[in-house]
């Protein structure tokens, strides 16, 4: 068994305006020292598999697939295994 | 002399290596820039020609024949050429409208192609200086029984949602349409409805020398570069590569942009106003100096950037979303600022409009782009494309296969119809729409027409978009007509008479003489539908190069129609109202079924001719009918579309509790006479004892009038043709087929 | 009674809710913008529906922090009269002056439609004009109208009689126990997911909405 | 400077239904081997300070003010250090 952890997030160069705006909260909360923001989504996914190989490669095939898109968003993902 | 980045390509490289061609411009297009100039252009400055002379910006494919529509008429008050035409609605009020496609985006990125499509329209809109108070749009796409295509559908459908729901302005209406020639490239096209008091209206201009350019919204990105372009050229694994040509909209931001301008227009702050969309800065600026007969200079170190050391090029295409520039005279900044301020905008002066005709561009003191700026709008370059006859036509004209339609039992192939995407029930794509913000909406999706009330008044404005491209594909010109004459008879369906149009023409490549073809004969169509309609087109939008591989989608030209009806009093809907209620069949059903639904459901095909559409015919009816309805006779008032008679009453009987009992006699087959998509045709219930007097109207009218049955209590369908019982079904269980059908093919697997 | 309107950035029924007083009670209304602090002259505050700050985050999230607030929550304190509506039952929510949470949507749709309500207490400020178990109808217009509270919450929602509305046959939305509106312990907070200024005359489709506003213009007077 | 990668994600007692249609259109998609999906936010938040410890503790503090509500969601960060 193997768990997924998968990151989609924006392409630097697009807009994030949920970031934008999670910013200017905080920093009309009075957390000034914020920079930047940038809001992604992460996924779990658990894969019924004994095989690391199998798991990684269904990972791949499913991210590009369907999990993120490609003309706007970047994924990266770290297989752990469970027990 | 200009000043170019070392790290672009040099002036003399742009030239040796031809890299204006992956600009989008030809050889003889780049040797007139240099004659403009009198010498090499740098980098920006032919990146500026190349989006200011694409198709999208310049219309140079489209142009000559576009000068054939009628628009003008009495109460227009701004034809095409702004953000969107207005029209007189009276009161010292207007009615605003505009639609645009955003094809090519959606295509690679459903949800904010389709989002960011609506986000422009509305800019398009505002900037006129109008409230957004309606938004309906047309789709098109392939076959639902694929993967790719459920994906698109519904992404597009959620990216329309997103943006309209959370801005606040209601989705009221719309169409779909399903069909293989969409498959590798789907149609996206938005329109936006809006009010304004006459005095109220704004331009795009930029004139007084001195006066300040302004800057207010969103920062400029490095998203989008290339779109105008990109919008003009055929989809192909190439655009895989351009990717950065979609952008993410930020409706919430473009819910302040607009709240911001609505205060500045009444404040009367502006001289000039438009909106940043295809082309962005460029195409804004360089248009509004243009129209003003003025010169401009900006310096692009004031622009609001979001990412760093953006160059000159990149600052002027960026296609960044929810951006308006302002032309403003100096004593109003301050109030402008302040504004700006309240909604949370920045704002940024970034330049000025100057004496002469100069187009000048400043970056880090260095002039990166000098440029005659009539050269940029007037002297796009215009074709005149070779048209042909295609073979196509010709041979499909011969053909006269629908007797293999006959000899259907009818019931089923009622049943087939009416789970067919394209006739089925459409709410599983409104109810994802906000189409009741706003508390105007009084007739919502699902009849003919939208109706929005003008609060304040007892009008109320009704609205449509239609456009039958398999027509259009058979016979261009008839099939123009129709699109048009369809539009104005649903709005007429609603009690109002047809104002205006405004107008998307989605084609393949106006490079090939048989789709240049389609595209002129459509517009011949069109125009003479307006013509005796008097619906002048008082703005649109041009979307070519719709193809992908070598398959150009079928031709589609889609029409918004506006309406307006005097009176609340005569707002009208589809749905029976009372059990004894006579239905009457205005209009004239002959043996038409080429191009037909049914003929698509039971051969897979199109073929042969569409409904031929007389227009004086068409005239009569509509006039006839409103006036009917204006005597408060009408009791319901349904369109007869695709499927014909059958789909039509029963889609008047599905909310309506009610049933129809409805005898036919007719000189065709049973098939004829129930699927048949004949033209200027309606269908109308009245009470017992307005039955003489609708018969009396008819006949002022010359419209043929036939008693075709009753509403009846029982929730059931009875459809008797020449005394033979040819359906009969209870509403409850087709209501369930038709809703269905669409959910149903949704709930398979989606993959992007 | 003065009834004020509270407007963020990215409200878009604030005027739509102005209007509905107006048509329907004929009583003082005004906008108020989200940055003023002092509701004091008003008896009633309206948080209307939209997309404040986008919805981004969380719907309400960022507009609870917004400085109206804090005098709204102040007014509660008084026992003046504050709804909620669609967006506004959000920011209530987050700003804690009403139990649980608005998730997405079960089927991860919008949903505009109208759909059937029960009213299930009909002895509040709010709900005084209807008959308890009378069936009305207003429409709803959200992603993230999945009402969600623990179990031991629910049960007070229930002893308390604070569930005002339920969705009568179809749950559009997944909430549970099919709730589609609560009131606060007191008394004088309602949120709720339906919007009843827009269905206050008939031409738009229902005027079932018009009585929350009759309901509390009675309960005012009548104090 | 100092980045806090945030992940906010449903409670487990919570329905997601989000991540029970992504498993849906796997399993469709012929991914029968995935066994559960679950999706969450991940946020990273630029800090300009100098003092990790000043990071920590406005990264706790605005995570339980804003950027988690309590009633339905957990979160978890990791705090890394930017040059
Ligand atoms: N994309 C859409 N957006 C909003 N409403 C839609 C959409 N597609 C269809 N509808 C609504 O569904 C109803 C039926 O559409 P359609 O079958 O195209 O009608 P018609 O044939 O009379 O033009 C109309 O009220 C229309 O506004
Ligand atoms: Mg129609």
């Amino acid at each position: 068994m193997y768990k997924a952890i998968i990151t989609v997030t924006l392409k630097e160069s697009v807009l994030d305006p949920q970031g934008v705006a999670v910013k200017g909260s905080l920093h009309s909360l009075g957390f000034t020292t914020v920079q930047d923001v940038r809001i992604g989504k992460q996924l779990e996914v658990t894969i019924d598999t004994a095989e690391r190989e199998q798991a990684q490669q269904q990972t791949e095939e499913f991210c590009q697939k369907l999990l993120a898109n490609p003309v706007i968003e970047n994924y990266r993902y770290q297989l752990e295994e469970m027990n | 002399m200009v000043y170019s980045l070392p790290t672009e390509p040099s002036p003399e490289q742009v030239r040796e290596q031809s890299l204006y061609r992956e600009m989008g411009l030809a050889d003889d297009e780049y040797e007139q820039i240099i004659g403009h100039l009198g010498r090499l252009p740098n980098w920006t400055e032919v990146g500026v020609y190349s989006v200011m002379w694409s198709e999208h910006c310049s219309y140079k494919n489209s142009k000559p024949l576009l000068r054939k529509f009628p628009t003008e008429g009495p109460r227009v008050l701004q034809g095409p050429g702004e953000g969107a035409g207005v029209i007189d609605i009276g009161d010292g009020q207007a009615v605003v409208f505009k639609i645009e496609s955003h094809n090519h985006p959606s295509a690679v990125e459903p949800f904010q192609g389709a989002a960011t499509g609506v986000g422009g329209i509305i800019r398009d809109v505002f900037s006129m200086g109008a409230r957004p108070v309606a938004l309906l749009n047309s789709l098109r796409f392939g076959s639902l029984d694929n993967n790719r295509v459920k994906y698109l559908f519904e992404h597009v459908v959620a990216g329309i949602a997103h943006y309209g729901n959370c801005i606040g302005i209601p989705t009221v209406g719309g169409e779909v349409v399903f069909d293989q020639s969409y498959e590798g490239n789907p149609l996206v096209n938005a329109m936006c409805v809006g009010l304004l008091s006459h005095d109220q209206l704004q331009k795009g201009i930029a004139s007084g020398v001195g006066n300040l350019v302004v800057y207010v919204g969103a920062s400029t990105g490095r998203d989008g570069i290339h779109g105008a372009t990109f919008a003009s050229v055929e989809l192909s694994e190439e655009s895989e590569e351009k990717r950065s040509a979609v952008q993410v909209g930020d409706p919430f931001m473009e819910k302040l942009l607009l709240e911001a301008c609505m205060e500045m227009v009444e404040q009367e702050l502006l001289v000039g106003i438009q909106d940043m969309g295809a082309a962005g800065l460029t195409c804004s600026s360089a248009e509004m100096a243009a129209k003003g007969t003025c010169g401009m200079e900006l310096n692009l170190d004031r622009v609001p950037q979001r990412e760093t050391n953006m160059s000159p090029y990149e600052i002027m295409l960026s296609e960044s979303q929810e951006r308006m520039l302002l032309v403003i005279e100096e004593q109003n900044l301050a109030r402008i600022e302040a504004i700006c301020k309240k909604w949370g905008l920045q704002s940024a002066v970034i330049g000025q409009v100057t004496k002469g005709d100069r187009y000048q561009v400043y970056q880090k003191g260095e002039c990166v782009a000098d440029i005659p700026v009539m050269t940029l709008v007037d002297d796009a370059p215009i074709y005149h494309r070779e048209e042909k006859i295609p073979a196509y036509y010709t041979e499909m004209k011969e053909i006269n296969d629908t007797d293999q339609l006959e000899g259907h039992n009818p019931e089923s192939l009622f049943e087939q119809l009416i789970q067919s995407p394209n006739l089925a029930s459409k709410r599983w794509v409104y109810q994802q729409y906000d189409h009741m913000v706003g508390t105007s909406t009084a007739v919502l999706p699902g009849s003919d027409a939208a109706v929005v009330v003008v609060r304040g008044t007892d009008k109320a404005l009704a609205m449509s978009t239609d456009g039958n491209s398999r027509y259009v594909y058979l016979n261009p010109e008839q099939g123009g007509r129709i699109a048009v004459a369809e539009a104005a008879r649903n709005v007429v369906c609603a009690g109002a008479e047809p104002l205006g149009v405004t107008d998307c023409l989605n084609f393949g490549s106006p490079e090939n003489p048989d789709i240049y073809w389609q595209l002129s004969k459509a517009i011949d169509g069109m125009s003479a539908a307006c013509h005796t309609l008097k619906t002048p087109i008082v703005g649109g939008n041009v979307s070519l190069y719709n193809e992908s591989g070598d398959q150009a989608i079928y031709p589609t030209p889609v029409v918004g129609m506006v309406g307006l009806i005097e009176q609340r009093a005569h707002i009208t809907t589809q749905t029976w109202k009372g059990a004894g209620e006579q239905i009457y069949l205005l209009g004239e059903t002959l043996a038409e079924l080429g191009g037909s639904e049914l003929q698509y459901v039971v051969t897979g095909q199109v073929s042969g001719q569409p409904p031929v559409l007389d227009l004086e015919k068409e005239k009569s009816l509509q006039t006839g009918l409103l006036a009917m309805i204006r005597q408060g006779i009408v009791t319901a008032a349904h369109d007869l579309a695709e499927g014909g008679i059958a789909l039509a009453l029963a889609e008047s009987c599905m909310d309506s509790g009610l049933g129809a009992e409805i005898t036919l006699s007719s000189p065709h087959s049973h098939v004829t006479a129930l699927f048949s998509e004949s033209q200027s045709r309606v269908l109308v219930s009245v009470k017992k004892s307005d039955m003489e007097k609708l018969e009396q109207l008819a006949a002022k009218y010359q419209i043929p009038c036939t008693r075709i049955g009753e509403v009846i209590e029982q929730e059931k369908l009875l459809i008797e043709v020449n005394g033979e019982e040819v359906i009969g079904r209870s509403i409850p269980d087709i209501k369930q087929l038709w809703e269905g059908a669409i959910p149903c093919k949704m709930k398979a697997s989606l993959t992007n | 009674m003065r009834f004020a309107v509270a407007t963020f950035p990215g409200s878009n029924c604030d005027l739509d809710c102005v209007h509905a007083v107006e048509d329907v009670l004929g009583a003082p209304v005004s906008t108020v913008w989200h940055q003023q602090t002092d509701l004091d002259e008003f008896d009633a505050i309206i948080l209307p529906g939209g997309f404040s700050y986008g919805d981004y985050l969380r719907t309400g999230a960022l507009a609870r922090f917004s400085p109206v607030m804090e005098s709204v929550v102040a007014a509660a304190k008084q026992g003046k009269l504050v709804i909620g509506i669609c967006n506004g039952f959000q920011i209530l929510c987050e700003v804690g002056l009403l139990p649980g949470a608005l998730m997405a949507n079960d089927h991860l749709q919008f949903r505009c439609a109208t759909p059937e309500l029960v009213v299930e207490n009909a002895d509040t400020p709010f709900t005084q004009d209807y008959q308890s178990g009378e069936q009305i109808q207003i429409p709803i217009a959200h992603g993230e109208g999945n009402y969600y509270c623990d179990e031991q919450t629910l049960q007070e929602l229930e002893e308390n009689r604070q569930i005002l509305f339920r969705y009568n046959s179809e749950n559009p939305n997944g909430s549970t126990a099919g709730i589609a509106g609560i009131i606060n312990r007191a008394g004088n907070v309602l949120g709720m997911m339906p919007h009843p200024e827009r269905a206050i005359v008939d031409w738009m489709g229902s005027a079932d909405g018009a009585k929350i506003f009759t309901s509390m213009l009675r309960n005012w007077e009548e104090r």
